[in-house]
């Protein structure tokens, strides 16, 4: 009993984990300067909170109810699947409507390479 | 510009594919579980809306040949004469009854009408919500 | 013990969510929004699937899926829209 | 809780009618998309709240939430769908047709 | 079904005869089919006459709607059968002198016959009908069948506004007829005239007798043209001649004299009813008097003299209904003499008046014109016009050896007792009553010769007149000729009219008087000299001068400036109601749905709150309150500052965002509230609602700035306010009001009744199945709904009609 | 077990429906769509004469008794208002039909006909009240699409009102119910009434009879009817019709339900405001009616004068006034959709809906001419028409109750309903005929066949009123003794 009990804290723990991941990327998404710099908060540390999160629950319910519940895997897999894809979209669709980046953040790379004949 | 959504569609193609599923799977659970009906016709059209949104009006029809507006239709018949058997059978209307089979393989098994009823449901939804989107998209 | 951790846990989840929220309500652009309006999404599953452990529940498995669905379906219509206006086309031209 | 919904609720509502009496069109729809969600909140807070388990039968649950109000505000929420739906296109294709989004232009002629 | 119905409905069951002989028998002049009709109930009539004077009635029903009390039936007494034989007397005579007076080629003469039938079967029902309702039906058929003879020659602009005057002000009448009709309904408990006659005494002192007496009254007023709805007489003689001197002077005019009549057993007594019918009466009397004076088409004249002759009627059924008060007793039977000569008079005035319109139209056939300004010295061309003129106008005015001789001293007579009345405040108002009396029988006399030496002596000026002059044919003066000679005959054997047909009327006035020594008086041409006579002399000899002297005194009518008369109010009326009623609703239908919107939400806001407060129904009970969590509090504010940030954001698609974070919370709330097939369906629902809105904004602008105007935000800020704190109130006051408990309990046995776990599911697709499935259907017609709304569009983008 | 119950609603939905299928084939989907609507009034009329010898009729859906499930409850006042109103639909669709307006045909007129008269008929047999409302969402929502279908400006942007006005009276309907079912805990008619009763009404249940009051009342066009001119002067002349002898009745009849079989035990507070309000409505009718030069709109004003006449008689809370009222509803089901169709075809005769500018059309169409006359006649509750027994009624019961200035309101508009229409009588059908014959529009008998019908029902209701009269008294037992529907609605033996 003790054994599951611990397995429990763990997932508690996880979960615990991932809601401070979630402030934390709330943090980025607010304090970041642009819309690339916040996307990056937004969706990957965003993601690996709600996979912690959703891991631990994962792992608290196999303990307490000895559910192993093959939805919430499904749901694992979707999020790894599609969380990038989006990211990926976001940012894209920002760059093309023309939204600039801080100059001091970075270089525009795509600027001078893919996108160039589209911009002109 | 050369649109380029290679990677919306490789995923989407997927993710339709578990979207697919799991709607047939709340579709199919819904009279212990959550789901039913609606959700499943809904999440069911969440996928049509998905592969709408990944590839274009046009291919996606080639794919899915099919009048919606009939779909729809289809539905509601379905739902209101699955309603309408029960008079056969001199029952009130849409009186549902369901019984226990013993299967071979399968064990104890449920069998209802209200399945049937279901089914047109969701039916119904996914042609009517399909209708409404392709419509939208296809007016100038 | 484990009740604890959750509900703090639901605590932050949401507070993170009311910082998403104020990115969605400041901008300044669409994309901005967009993304957090994701994180929102995101969030909320991880919202229910500890509200799920609390009242020890196994009903809302499905809703974590189906949240994670449609944030993703919203997330890209979303983008489309700002690329293009349109989300979805009548015939792609390539 | 129920008193803090409501509240919510109130809220909400008064959005909702703010955003009706407006006259454009979208703020329009948006005004009564809200006031669905406004009137399904109220509609499962009345029916009482967190007053048992889920609605979904299992052994050794003694008591269970009501499970009417939610059934009711299923078959509202699709409703609402459907009315927001036809609304919407309507909205547009009024935009199309008239050549405005701005409802104080569509008087409608008194007398022609 | 008794001979009665018959003869009632014969004349409207002959309609359809008609209309089908005009197609058969185009070369037929209708009128000989038509003229079968009243003929044939003039001598059904007549056989009568014996029954009804040895005081016997004849009566009979046929049931029609039992459960309003709504009965066929038809009562006949003295007082009906006098109205019935001079509907179908002068039916007869007008019929057959229409046959000469309308041209079979140039009009439509089956409609003709078909409105003057349905007339005659509707003033036989009024007459005839003891049931208040079938009265009040025949009522307004005489109302429409007015209608439609005034509008014969409907292309005329005139015959149009002469009818909707007299539709509106008749119809009008009858309305306020028919309340009074149901209030003695709600009083007496009975649609039958003859019972609530016997009931009388109960009835009296209800709180609806006076309205009633009034309302119904109301409707005699306007049907027989008293003042002040006397205005749409004149105009009705737009009508075909015969017409008038059927519908408008003859008959439906009288509907009013014959319903106060009526109802004199019931009302009579009362001092409201005595004032209203005198006064009024006695009013019109003069005031039609004074006006035909200065009429200068000859049927004006003459309408304004049967205006002035229906008030002297009615002043006298007004002065009889006194005795009423007293009771029957030999002392109140002086008082009902006034009713006799009433109906002494009728029966005259029908008989002068009828053929003094005949006379009119003649003239008006003969030279074609009735303007009594290009007419004169027509004597020689038409002598024998002349002599019915003569003998008929001259009866009018009240001369010997004619029957408006006799009537005429008898009304002196009655105004005379009248004065000495010593109740309803006679004593002191009672001498105005001779007094306008013998004013309006002055003006009576000058328009009497006004209408015979204008027309027929003075110099003939052939030069104004359209045709050549003649004599009429013979069929034209037939008519006239029996209506005169009648003049002539009532003057010579009163007595024998009295004894047949004026004593059993009475006895149908007056059914407690019956058998009273005196009630019928004997009539006599020559009685002495007395007041009467004096009177008649000053009235001949005032006349006389006046006539004389027109030209001098014709500027007091100038003290009635056009602008303010009666008739000038009646179309002020019109055109002001009509345009105070455009700007009124002009001011708040304005088209705008905001103000629309603010109608509604302010009538919800003030009945709501209204009744909210007033009933106090406001308690808050937050005991029974489930524990809040403390991220349900972050929920809740999350929501409501996305819900509020809505308001202020610039761009659709940012509130669209919120929007969606609005739902998506509210799905969580579905979870928190153990609701997790409405969780899944508001969050699915929730983005395709998304979708829905980014494809629709494709087609549509970025939204504009709302008006900053505080003008309209502070209103709408109001409204709004209001509305959460409505909602809000109502809300906390029903859950604290829990009064029974749910019965989704039931539903808990959900896998034993519907073999279904979840409960939610088992309602929605078993125990409610219904509602689900016209949700689907809901769901069908909003989708085949947004398509036809999409590919379905005008032809021509703007309006266009159908089948174009 | 009375599934014949089912079938005026069921009937036109799966026929409805199943057009979609048949959409190149007009001639398919004109007959059956006749067929369907024939059958229909073959069926209400057979219930109707079941339930008056029988008592109430009940079906419980899916054999679930009340209060569990839905049911639907057969009195007479409802079966009396299916059966006109599936006869009006009858008539409205034939000319439709004979109308032909092919291009609305191809887009499925004939399903959201149907579609709307499936809702009409439901909300009047439901026994529920969400189901009520699901039924008013149907028949809303048909309207909707009817609103609009064909895509003119004109109907779009009153359409847009329209929806914006009902959605709005929606969810405040949602609302009520919300409360209802929070205090009460059931939906169920026959049990709310009986809550209801047990609770004596308190307060909070008046202030929510007023929420209803209020939504119903939008529905009806009771005060509220800002919605009711424009938009029913935007329509094709059959949906016209249909909606002007329907829609507002709805409201009516859920107005007469709530306030006789519910929310009955404060009339001082309910029926005072409810007579105040039938009041304003015929003083606003009246002056709408007589107000503008526009046909439609003068029509359509009449609609709401009508409304208010009807209301005039659940204010008189007393059996005569609700007995008049009934007759009245039923009166004004067959009237306003004979009044609709002849504006209707004036218009397209003359491709004008200005009185002032025609003339003489009496000479070019004397048939129309003297439907016309009847109709206003009839409208104005002359009798032998069919709008006299109700005017009748009506007055009594409220005389009877004291209800003074309703009683003068009430007559009064009848003035004002005849004068605004035989204003258009005298301009239009009177007067210099203006359209040779040679250049008039023919108007074949088909079309006016439907018109000729409808008069001669006016005629024939208000001579046969004796006919009617059982069925009504009995309507109005039902009415006046909420127990006897509890007892016809509730009891499971």
């Amino acid at each position: 009993m003790i054994e599951s009990e611990i397995i429990k804290l763990i997932g508690a723990i996880m979960v615990l984990l991932g809601s401070i991941m979630a402030i934390i990327s709330a943090y980025g998404l607010i304090s970041l300067p642009d819309v690339y710099t916040r996307s990056h908060a937004g969706t990957k540390s965003s993601t690996l909170a709600v996979l912690l999160t959703l891991t631990g629950v994962f792992i608290y319910f196999l303990a307490a109810e000895h559910y192993l519940s093959i939805r919430l895997v499904l749901g694992i897999v979707f999020l790894y699947l599609t969380a990038p894809v989006a990211g990926h979209l976001i940012c894209r669709a920002a760059y093309v409507s023309g939204i600039d980046i801080k100059k001091e953040i970075t270089e525009d790379e795509i600027h001078e390479n893919e996108y160039q004949t589209y911009r002109e | 510009m050369r649109e380029n959504d290679v990677i919306l569609q490789t995923v989407s193609k997927v993710a339709v594919f578990i979207i697919l599923t799991f709607g047939m799977y709340l579709f199919l659970s819904g009279h212990h579980n959550p789901g039913g009906g609606f959700i499943g016709g809904l999440t069911l059209s969440s996928a049509v809306i998905l592969l709408y949104i990944a590839f274009d009006v046009e291919s996606v029809n080639k794919g899915i040949p099919v009048d919606f507006k009939l779909v729809a239709a289809a539905g509601v018949l379905i739902s209101v004469l699955s309603g309408t058997g029960a008079l056969l059978f001199g029952a009130d209307f849409l009186s549902q009854s369901f019984a226990y089979f013993d299967l071979p393989l399968l064990g104890k098994t449920e069998l209802t009408t209200v399945v049937l009823f279901e089914a047109g449901v969701a039916l119904a939804v996914v042609g009517v919500v399909v209708t409404i989107l392709i419509n939208i998209s296809e007016d100038v | 013990m484990t009740t604890i951790i959750f509900t703090t846990a639901i605590v932050l989840f949401c507070v993170a969510i009311g910082m998403a929220l104020v990115r969605v309500i400041k901008g300044p652009s669409l994309p901005d929004r967009v993304v957090s309006f994701d994180v929102i999404g995101v969030n909320l599953i991880s919202v229910v699937a500890v509200l799920g452990a609390i009242l020890n529940t196994a009903a809302y498995l499905e809703v974590i899926l189906i949240i994670a669905i449609l944030a993703f379906i919203s997330t890209i219509a979303f983008s489309k829209y700002i690329e293009r206006g349109v989300i979805i086309d009548r015939k792609r031209n390539n | 809780m129920e008193t803090l919904i409501t509240l919510l609720v109130g809220v909400l509502v008064s959005v909702a009618t703010y955003l009706l009496l407006s006259k454009n069109l979208i703020r329009v729809v948006l005004g009564t998309a809200i006031l669905s969600h406004a009137v399904h909140l109220l509609l499962l807070t009345m029916g009482g709240l967190k007053t048992g388990s889920v609605p979904i039968l299992e052994d050794g649950v003694g008591t269970y939430t009501d499970a009417l109000p939610q059934a009711l505000i299923l078959t509202a929420i699709v409703i609402s769908f459907a009315v927001t739906a036809f609304f919407l296109v309507l909205v547009y294709r009024t935009y199309q047709t008239a050549g405005t989004d701005n409802l104080n232009e569509m008087r409608g002629s008194s007398d022609e | 079904m008794t001979l009665l119905h018959l003869l009632i409905l014969f004349p409207i069951i002959a309609v359809v005869f008609i209309v089908t002989l005009g197609q058969l028998a185009p070369r037929l002049h209708l009128g000989w089919a038509a003229l079968v009709v009243p003929v044939v109930l003039f001598a059904a009539f007549l056989t009568m006459v014996p029954t009804i004077a040895g005081n016997d009635t004849i009566s009979g029903t046929i049931p029609w709607i039992t459960e309003l009390d709504l009965h066929f039936a038809v009562y006949l007494d003295g007082l009906s059968l006098i109205f019935a034989l001079l509907i179908t007397g002068v039916g007869s005579l007008v019929v057959l002198y229409s046959i000469f007076y309308l041209s079979k080629k140039r009009e439509s003469l089956s409609h003709f016959y078909s409105f003057l039938l349905l007339f005659m079967g509707a003033m036989l029902g009024v007459v005839l009908s003891d049931n208040l309702m079938v009265l009040y039906l025949f009522w307004e058929l005489t109302s429409i069948s007015s209608f439609l003879l005034i509008g014969f020659w409907y292309r005329r602009k005139k015959s149009q506004y002469g009818a909707q005057k007299s539709f509106l002000i008749t119809v009008g009448g009858g309305i306020a007829m028919l309340v009074g009709f149901i209030m003695l309904q709600v009083m007496s408990g009975t649609n039958s005239v003859q019972e609530i006659i016997a009931m009388r005494n109960s009835i009296q002192g209800h709180e609806l007798f006076v309205p009633a007496l009034i309302l119904i009254l109301l409707g005699a007023f306007t049907k027989s043209a008293q003042f002040p709805f006397h205005i749409w007489l004149p105009d009705a003689m737009e009508a075909p001649t015969p017409v008038s001197a059927y519908l408008h002077s003859a008959t439906m005019v009288k509907a009013g004299l014959f319903l106060v009549a009526r109802f004199t057993p019931v009302f009579g007594g009362e001092a409201t009813w005595f004032w209203l019918v005198s006064g009024v009466g006695i009013f019109t009397m003069f005031w039609g008097a004074l006006f035909a004076v200065k009429q200068k088409d000859l049927k004006a004249l003459l309408a304004y003299s049967t205006i002035s002759q229906l008030g002297l009627i009615m002043s006298l059924f007004g002065l009889g209904s006194a005795a009423l008060h007293g009771g029957a007793s030999t002392d109140s039977v002086v008082y009902t003499t006034a009713i006799f000569v009433a109906l002494f008079h009728l029966v005259n005035h029908s008989t002068f008046k009828g053929a003094l319109f005949m006379i009119v139209g003649i003239v008006d056939h003969g030279v074609g014109t009735r303007d009594i300004r290009k007419l004169g010295g027509l004597m020689t061309l038409m002598p024998v016009t002349f002599t019915l003129a003569v003998i008929s106008s001259f009866s009018m005015a009240g001369l010997p050896p004619f029957n408006g001789f006799l009537s005429k001293e008898m009304f002196f007579t009655a105004t005379l007792t009248a004065k000495e009345m010593n109740f309803f405040s006679m004593d002191t108002w009672g001498m105005m009553f001779p007094v306008i009396a013998l004013a309006g029988s002055v003006f009576t006399f000058t328009y009497s010769m006004v209408l015979v030496f204008k027309t027929f002596a003075g110099r003939y000026k052939r030069d104004k007149l359209e045709k050549n002059p003649h004599e009429a044919p013979i069929g034209l003066l037939i008519s006239p000729i029996i209506l005169c000679s009648l003049v002539i005959l009532l003057f010579i054997f009163p007595n024998q009219l009295s004894k047949y047909l004026l004593a059993p009327a009475m006895n149908g006035i007056l059914p407690t008087f019956q058998g009273i020594e005196g009630l019928i008086p004997k009539i006599y041409a020559w009685h002495g000299f007395n007041t009467e006579l004096l009177m008649t002399a000053i009235v001949v000899v005032l006349g006389f001068v006046l006539v004389r002297t027109f030209k001098y005194w014709k500027e007091i009518y100038d003290l009635f400036p056009q602008r303010i008369s009666i008739d000038q109010g009646y179309q002020n009326l019109l055109a002001f109601s009509e345009s105070t009623s455009n700007s009124i609703t002009n001011f708040y239908m304005t088209g705008f749905l905001r103000h629309y919107l603010f109608y509604i939400y302010g009538f919800l806001l003030i009945v709501l709150s209204g009744t909210l407060f007033l009933t106090g129904s406001i308690v808050i009970n937050t005991a029974d309150d489930a524990q809040i969590g403390i991220y349900e509090v972050l929920l809740v504010l999350i929501m409501a500052t996305a819900a509020v940030s809505i308001l202020f954001t610039k761009s659709r698609m940012t509130a669209t965002l919120l929007n969606g974070v609005l739902g998506y919370s509210i799905a969580i709330f579905f979870v928190l509230f153990r609701a997790p097939d409405l969780a899944l369906t508001q969050l699915v629902v929730e983005t395709v609602t998304t979708v829905l809105f980014l494809l629709c904004f494709y087609h549509l602008p970025e939204w504009s700035k709302e008006d900053r105007n505080l003008k309209v935000r502070i209103p709408k800020m109001v409204i709004a306010i209001g509305m959460g704190v409505l909602t809000v109130l109502i809300s906390l006051s029903a859950q604290g009001n829990k009064l029974f408990d749910s019965i989704s309990s039931f539903f808990e046995d959900s896998y034993e009744l519907a073999g279904g776990r979840n409960i939610v599911n088992s309602i929605l697709g078993d125990f409610r199945a219904f509602d689900t499935m016209l949700e689907v259907v809901v769901l069908f017609i909003a989708g085949v709904g947004v398509y036809t709304l999409i590919k379905l569009k005008s032809p021509q983008g703007g309006d266009t009609n159908e089948r174009k | 077990m009375n599934n014949i119950l089912v079938f005026p609603m069921v009937i036109p939905v799966i026929t409805g429906v199943a057009l979609l299928f048949f959409r190149s084939y007009p001639a398919v989907q004109r007959w059956s769509t006749i067929a369907a609507m024939l059958s229909v009034f073959a069926i209400s009329l057979w219930i109707l004469e079941d339930v008056r010898s029988n008592g109430i009729m009940r079906l419980d859906f899916g054999g679930w008794t009340p209060p569990f499930g839905i049911t639907f409850v057969a009195d007479s006042f409802a079966m009396l208002l299916v059966a006109a109103a599936s006869f009006v639909s009858l008539i409205c669709m034939l000319y439709a039909v004979f109308a032909g307006d092919k291009r609305r045909e191809y887009y499925f007129q004939y399903t959201f006909m149907l579609l709307l008269i499936a809702g009409v008929n439901g909300a009047f047999l439901t026994g529920d009240l969400f189901n009520l409302f699901v039924c008013f969402e149907v028949m809303l929502l048909a309207s909707y699409v009817l609103m609009t279908l064909g895509g003119e400006k004109k109907q779009l942007t009153e359409g847009i009102k329209y929806v914006l006005i009902n959605i709005l009276s929606s969810w405040l309907f949602l609302l009520g119910l919300a409360y209802v079912y929070g205090t009460l805990g059931t939906l169920n008619f026959a049990q709310l009434s009986l809550r209801i009763a047990e609770a004596g009404q308190p307060p909070i249940l008046t202030a929510i009879s007023i929420l209803f009051l209020a939504v119903f009342s939008l529905k009806a066009g009771l005060v509220l009817y800002f919605w009711l001119p424009g938009s029913y002067s935007a329509l094709p002349t059959a949906v016209s019709a249909l909606f002007a002898a329907l829609l507002t009745k709805v409201g009516v009849y859920a107005l007469f339900r709530t306030f006789t079989l519910l929310f009955y035990h404060e009339p001082s507070i309910t029926h005072t405001i409810i007579g105040w309000m039938a009041i304003t409505t015929l003083a606003g009718g009246s002056l709408g009616a007589i107000a503008y030069v526009d046909i439609r709109k003068i029509a359509a004003y009449n609609v709401v004068i009508a409304i208010g006449f009807i209301l005039v008689g659940l204010a008189s809370n007393n059996a005569a006034g609700i007995q008049g009222s009934i007759y009245y509803l039923v009166h004004d089901i067959v009237i306003k959709g004979l009044l609709f169709l002849i504006i209707g075809t004036i218009i397209y005769l003359t491709s004008n809906a200005r009185l002032d500018r025609t003339s003489g059309l009496i000479t070019n169409y004397p048939i129309l001419g003297w439907i016309f006359l009847i109709t206003t006649l009839s409208l104005g509750g002359v009798p032998p028409f069919s709008g006299f027994a109700g005017k009748l009624m009506i007055g009594q019961g409220a005389i009877s109750s004291g209800e003074y200035v309703m009683v003068g309101a009430a007559f009064l508009s009848s003035l004002f309903v005849l004068y605004s229409l035989i204003r258009i009588f005298l301009n239009m059908f009177w007067g210099e005929v203006l359209i040779p014959r040679k250049h008039q529009i023919p108007l074949p008998f088909p079309l006016l066949a439907p018109l000729v019908v409808l008069a001669i029902v006016t005629i024939g209701l208000g001579l046969g009123m004796d006919f009617m009269a059982p069925y009504v008294t009995d309507a109005a037992t039902v009415l006046m003794n909420p127990e006897v529907y509890i007892e016809g609605a509730l009891d499971n033996e």
